[in-house]
């Protein structure tokens, strides 16, 4: 598009373009009032990205605000690239996660992939060195060519990333349901280790210091991408769209290299990366938090394509670039640290005292706006919200318990759907060792990593049952929570705080408006009750197609600090003649649960409950227990209850099996969903003193040595008699079988 | 001992080659960049494991150019130990210094798991610590490990116990004839695709991996017993 | 029988990070007489002689052996003879 | 200016895992008639006017552009007129 054929002031007064950049009627007038005047296509663009849902959080600061952020640990909370969390020692882990639903549906590869380059950004922006990636991905059940292709393709595209850049991938969670077929769920986490004295922030301050550009050109790609992220996804979106992103984690490598160097110079003030909305949200942002302007060249900016015009290189979305601010008179020195990575540092611009953001391009000035009124003056609103009749109605609902004839073919039966499937089909692709630090590899609770030249660890995780959610948004958004902090707890460690990835539909629609306000105020109050402030997070809203939403899902990634490299513990069982314990009670809770999948095909009833003070209670009885050295094996049980849990206990067991009894009814024994709860392993020697530190915890059964899961009822009759083989080869080949 | 682990754009294993030296070896180590020339100051040359230039094109092949390639090629020549782990094999293979080229892996997936490997000789100076025939657990990460040679290649390489190491059980990329890792015929250039320097502790799953280096130190003990 | 050759570039405006790094390993080699590379796909198919093949292999293209959304293809067929 | 199109293909006998891949997935969206699928690569080389183009490519091309232990290349070069 060259200059000549842009749309001047009346064309789009006239023609409304602005509704076509997603900025509505009001906005647009309000865009008025505040130049003045009426905007020129490049400004008109600038504020409609600026003021996306993407950017601005307009729909969902409101619900936002709720989440706890303050701990006696938090040193960032919510506002910058990501927030940190104090872990003694003068260090402290930074972490983040972020959505990339709408070009992963588009284009899964270079969708995932530009996802995971982008969260990088955010924690290296920081002045972080990324340690480890995680994610949590959705899809439709894999019965379509379509399902099967973005499966392949996103977890290719992730692998694609983090191995090429050389950070381990060693965490994740994926779920299949239908209501995600055309709208896929990819979220990535990063997190990354930081000594205090290291940490940046993005601000533009000191007037008359220098703005540079480093990394990549900036091309045509993915302009508007912040407007489409905020916008259902149609038939069309495909054609719609501008040139895809295109990932290329070999310069970011480099980038993160150099970038990492900078932080140590002092002639640094701030750093930011150009994520979504490019240039315009890094440059104004950057401004905004300092109180300063900012004044660029656009004829400076390196350049992919010819005559690129302001727009577009405003707009552009074009990965692996930062923005630096640097003191004045200090730009070859930088110049030429980048050169050594073979990188390109550019001067685009300056700080300004005017508070305003003033772009010129071949001489002219093309653009001229108050910084705040692009990041902060963003309109909020608060969305009518309304209770759904669908929710009463699971709430009214009495299930029947469910019938179940052979507990053995139903166990198996579970094992194979894929949500329950074993996830080493996609974790084998990623490199989880990199780095030499995973001391707890993808396949049990949490990931941990150690933090070379201490004793301590990290441990990670993401989760969300978005069925829960389904059925009781409030109820749901704690549980996610309370699951993440049990991963943590069963790998030993203590957690520390979360970040939120919030992915819901059309929060115009007052019914899902209400989803989005119960499931924050669920997660508000557990994270309290658990003490893990929200540092930071993502919102990504129009998750539909065809107008029906995705399930609500806000997606929890928390990290938690082992003291001892000690106290690490994994999920498998680990010798013959432990004693086995599930820690609380089973109740028939059936609403969402993975047998309800399996055996009607849909989520109704209501979801299990949950008691965030009998949750902590428990959680903080199990950590102790742990950390004092009593506990072999800790699991969380969680989707198909005990019965799935006791054969994962055994999948990467060597040569072990299980013999337990249980008490009540076998369907709810066995299956029920029922919350905070744990399966436990004790050696004998050690079993009066984890008794007395864990008081709910009972006693089943022991760890054989035979390869074999038996369970029997009080009557001592046999319920499951399964050999460990034939569970882990349903379970280990339900993937690899559902994409032949 | 003193090594040199060379670092190209876009190496990632360097510091676990690094660490895995100075940690667990308990030896010398220094990072050399690939933009330097000499490395008459070291004894031995790792060239770790990662995407140099992104693997863009074919992995190893832009990197062969890298100006300390020339000394790479010295050293061997002069009979230092030269170890390719990975992106480092990949590197030696596109230089010539060993036989054979690589492609995609089998299932044209990348792969990262712990592999069993069978030690095919220790009559090398990176093996000598090892049972022939045993079998160790050393890691796999990569995505283009396919090793292949023409017939020819492949028999010389037979006759002068060029294998060092091969797969057992699974043949996880497709190699050829379960190749997992070749040796030039002066003997003092391994390449290999697991990654031994991830396997120097049980707290990271396994020490398979510590007595190649120190095989290669014993090695280089007995030629200097004389002047250390 | 014909041989088909498929060639699969990628669209205008979409970064192609192979491209410039083997551009950049050029330049460094001293072919400075490169101004630009652009690396895509090249497939040879082998195939047996049906009636409409030319809207057999537009499908394939479109279908699986170039991805619609960023990259564009052409291709020639050749009839093989004798043998 | 020149623009060179660089074929890269494996050579003769050297197993294909890519090909074979991209034949299963055509047989088994019913375009039974592939017989043999070969994947190599496809460059396009801008190149400034100068004197011994062609045996500047040639060498691009035994140096780098393709692994001879496994890899055959061709290439052609068309002359830009105009713009
Ligand atoms: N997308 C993924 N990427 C990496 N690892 C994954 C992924 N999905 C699942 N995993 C791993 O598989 C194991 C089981 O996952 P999950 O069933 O979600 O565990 P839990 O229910 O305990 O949270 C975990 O170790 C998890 O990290
Ligand atoms: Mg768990």
């Amino acid at each position: 598009m060259s200059l000549l054929l842009e749309p001047n002031t009346s064309d789009i007064k006239d023609q409304q373009l602005y509704l076509q950049m997603g900025l509505s009627e009001q906005e647009f007038l309000k865009v008025e009032e505040i130049l003045g005047r009426t905007p020129n296509y490049t400004e008109l663009g600038l504020f409609s990205v600026m003021w996306s849902e993407h950017c601005s959080y307009k729909t969902s600061k409101p619900v936002l605000k709720k989440f706890p952020t303050e701990g006696k640990r938090v040193i960032q909370g919510p506002g910058e690239g990501a927030g940190i969390v104090d872990i003694d020692d003068e260090q402290a882990v930074v972490f983040k996660i972020e959505s990339h639903n709408h070009p992963s549906a588009i284009e899964p590869y270079q969708g995932a992939a530009t996802g995971v380059g982008g969260i990088i950004r955010d924690v290296f922006s920081m002045g972080a060195r990324p340690i480890a990636l995680l994610n949590s991905l959705r899809f439709g059940n894999l019965n379509t060519p379509r399902g099967k292709y973005l499966f392949e393709e996103v977890v290719a595209g992730i692998a694609g990333y983090g191995n090429c850049i050389g950070i381990p991938t060693v965490g994740g969670e994926i779920q299949f349901d239908d209501c995600y077929q055309g709208n896929p769920l990819v979220n990535a986490m990063c997190v990354g280790l930081i000594n205090h004295e290291d940490i940046q922030k993005g601000q533009a301050k000191g007037i008359g210091n220098t703005v540079m550009y480093v990394g990549a050109a900036t091309g045509s790609d993915g302009i508007h991408g912040a407007t489409f992220a905020s916008d259902e996804l149609t038939e069309e979106s495909a054609e719609d769209r501008p040139a895809v992103q295109v990932g290329d984690p070999f310069m970011e490598k480099l980038l993160l290299e150099a970038c990492l160097e900078l932080i140590q110079s002092d002639a640094l003030v701030g750093i930011q990366d150009m994520g979504a909305a490019g240039l315009t949200s890094s440059a104004s942002e950057m401004a905004s938090k300092a109180g300063t302007g900012i004044e660029l060249n656009l004829d400076e900016v390196p350049q992919r394509e010819l005559n690129m015009t302001p727009y577009e290189m405003m707009l552009s979305e074009s990965q692996e670039r930062m923005l630096v601010v640097i003191q004045k008179g200090r730009e070859q020195e930088i110049i030429d640290l980048f050169k050594k990575y073979d990188l390109e540092a550019k001067s685009v611009g300056t700080v300004t005292d005017d508070q305003r953001f003033r772009l010129y391009h071949k001489g002219e000035l093309v653009a001229d706006v108050p910084v705040d009124a692009l990041a902060e003056d963003a309109p909020v609103y608060h969305l009518p919200s309304k209770e759904p009749e669908m929710y009463r109605n699971m709430q009214n609902m009495e299930l029947p318990l469910p019938e179940v004839t052979n507990y053995k073919e139903t166990l198996l039966n579970i094992l194979k759907q894929p949500t329950i499937a074993s996830k080493e089909w996609v974790f084998d692709q990623y490199d989880y060792m990199v780095r030499t630090n995973t001391v707890v590899a993808p396949g049990s609770d949490a990931a941990v990593l150690r933090i070379r030249g201490t004793n301590k660890a990290l441990a990670m995780t993401t989760d969300c049952n978005s069925r829960y959610l389904y059925l009781d948004p409030e109820e749901g958004g704690k549980i996610a929570v309370a699951e993440a902090a049990r991963n943590i707890v069963c790998s030993g460690a203590e957690p520390l705080a979360i970040t939120d990835g919030i992915n819901f539909g059309n929060p115009e629609k007052p019914e899902v408006f209400w989803q989005l306000e119960k499931a924050t105020d669920g997660m508000s109050e557990a994270c309290s009750v658990l003490s893990t402030p929200v540092i930071g997070g993502n919102v990504s809203l129009y998750n539909e197609t065809k107008g029906k939403a995705v399930f609500p899902t806000p997606v929890v990634g928390m990290v938690g600090l082992v003291h001892d490299l000690a106290h690490v513990t994994t999920q498998s069982f680990k010798q013959a003649g432990d004693l086995v314990y599930v820690i609380g009670e089973s109740k028939p809770e059936f609403g969402g649960s993975e047998l309800q999948n399996l055996l009607d095909g849909e989520y109704k009833g209501k979801a299990p409950a949950i008691d965030l003070d009998v949750e902590m209670k428990r959680q903080k009885g199990l950590l102790q227990a742990i950390q004092s050295q009593l506990v072999s094996s800790a699991h969380d049980l969680s989707e198909g209850g005990l019965a799935v849990a006791l054969a994962e206990c055994l999948m990467d067991a060597e040569a072990l099996g299980v013999n337990v009894s249980i008490e009540s009814d076998a369907v709810t024994e066995l299956f029920s969903e029922t919350q905070s709860r744990f399966l436990v392993t004790v050696k004998p020697d050690k079993k009066e003193e984890f008794e007395r530190i864990v008081a709910d915890a009972e006693l089943i059964g022991e760890v054989t040595s035979t390869e074999e899961m038996i369970v029997s009822d009080r009557e001592e009759n046999t319920v499951i008699h399964a050999g460990v083989k034939e569970l882990r080869t349903a379970w280990k080949g339900a993937i690899p079988c559902l994409l032949k | 001992m003193k090594f040199a682990v060379i670092v190209f754009p876009g190496s990632n294993c360097d510091i676990d080659m690094y660490h895995a030296i100075q940690d667990e070896l308990g030896e010398e180590v220094s990072y050399v960049s690939h933009t330097d020339t000499d490395l008459s100051a070291f004894d031995g040359v790792l060239l770790p494991g990662g995407f140099s230039h992104g693997d863009y094109l074919r992995s190893g092949a832009i990197a062969r150019f890298a100006p300390i390639m020339t000394a790479v090629k010295e050293a061997a020549q002069s009979g230092k130990p030269v170890l390719g782990v990975c992106n480092g094999f990949q590197i030696l293979l596109e230089t010539g210094l060993l036989p054979g080229a690589m492609k995609q892996n089998r299932d044209l997936k990348f792969m990262c798991r712990p592999t069993k490997l069978r030690v095919e000789t220790n009559h090398t100076m990176f093996t000598s610590l090892y049972e022939v025939g045993e079998q160790i657990t050393i890691p796999i990460a990569h995505g283009e490990g396919n090793y292949d040679c023409d017939e020819q290649t492949l028999q010389a390489m037979k006759q002068h116990n060029q294998i060092v190491f091969r797969y057992v059980g699974d043949n996880p990329n497709g190699s050829k004839d379960d190749i997992a890792g070749v040796i030039n015929k002066q003997g003092n250039v391994l390449g290999m695709m697991p990654h031994p320097e991830r396997a120097v502790s049980n707290l990271l799953g396994s020490e398979d991996g510590l007595r190649l280096f120190q095989s290669i130190l014993k090695h280089w003990r007995e030629k200097h017993v004389i002047t250390s | 029988m014909f041989k088909v050759k498929v060639y699969v570039t990628l669209k205008q405006g979409v970064l192609d990070p192979q491209g410039k790094a083997v551009k950049g390993a050029l330049h460094s080699m001293d072919f400075q007489l490169v101004e630009e590379v652009r690396i895509g796909k090249y497939m040879e198919l082998t195939v047996d002689h049906t009636e409409n093949v030319e809207a057999q292999i537009e499908d394939m293209c479109k279908r699986l052996l170039a991805n619609p959304v960023m990259e564009e293809y052409s291709y020639e067929i050749e009839e093989v003879v004798g043998q």
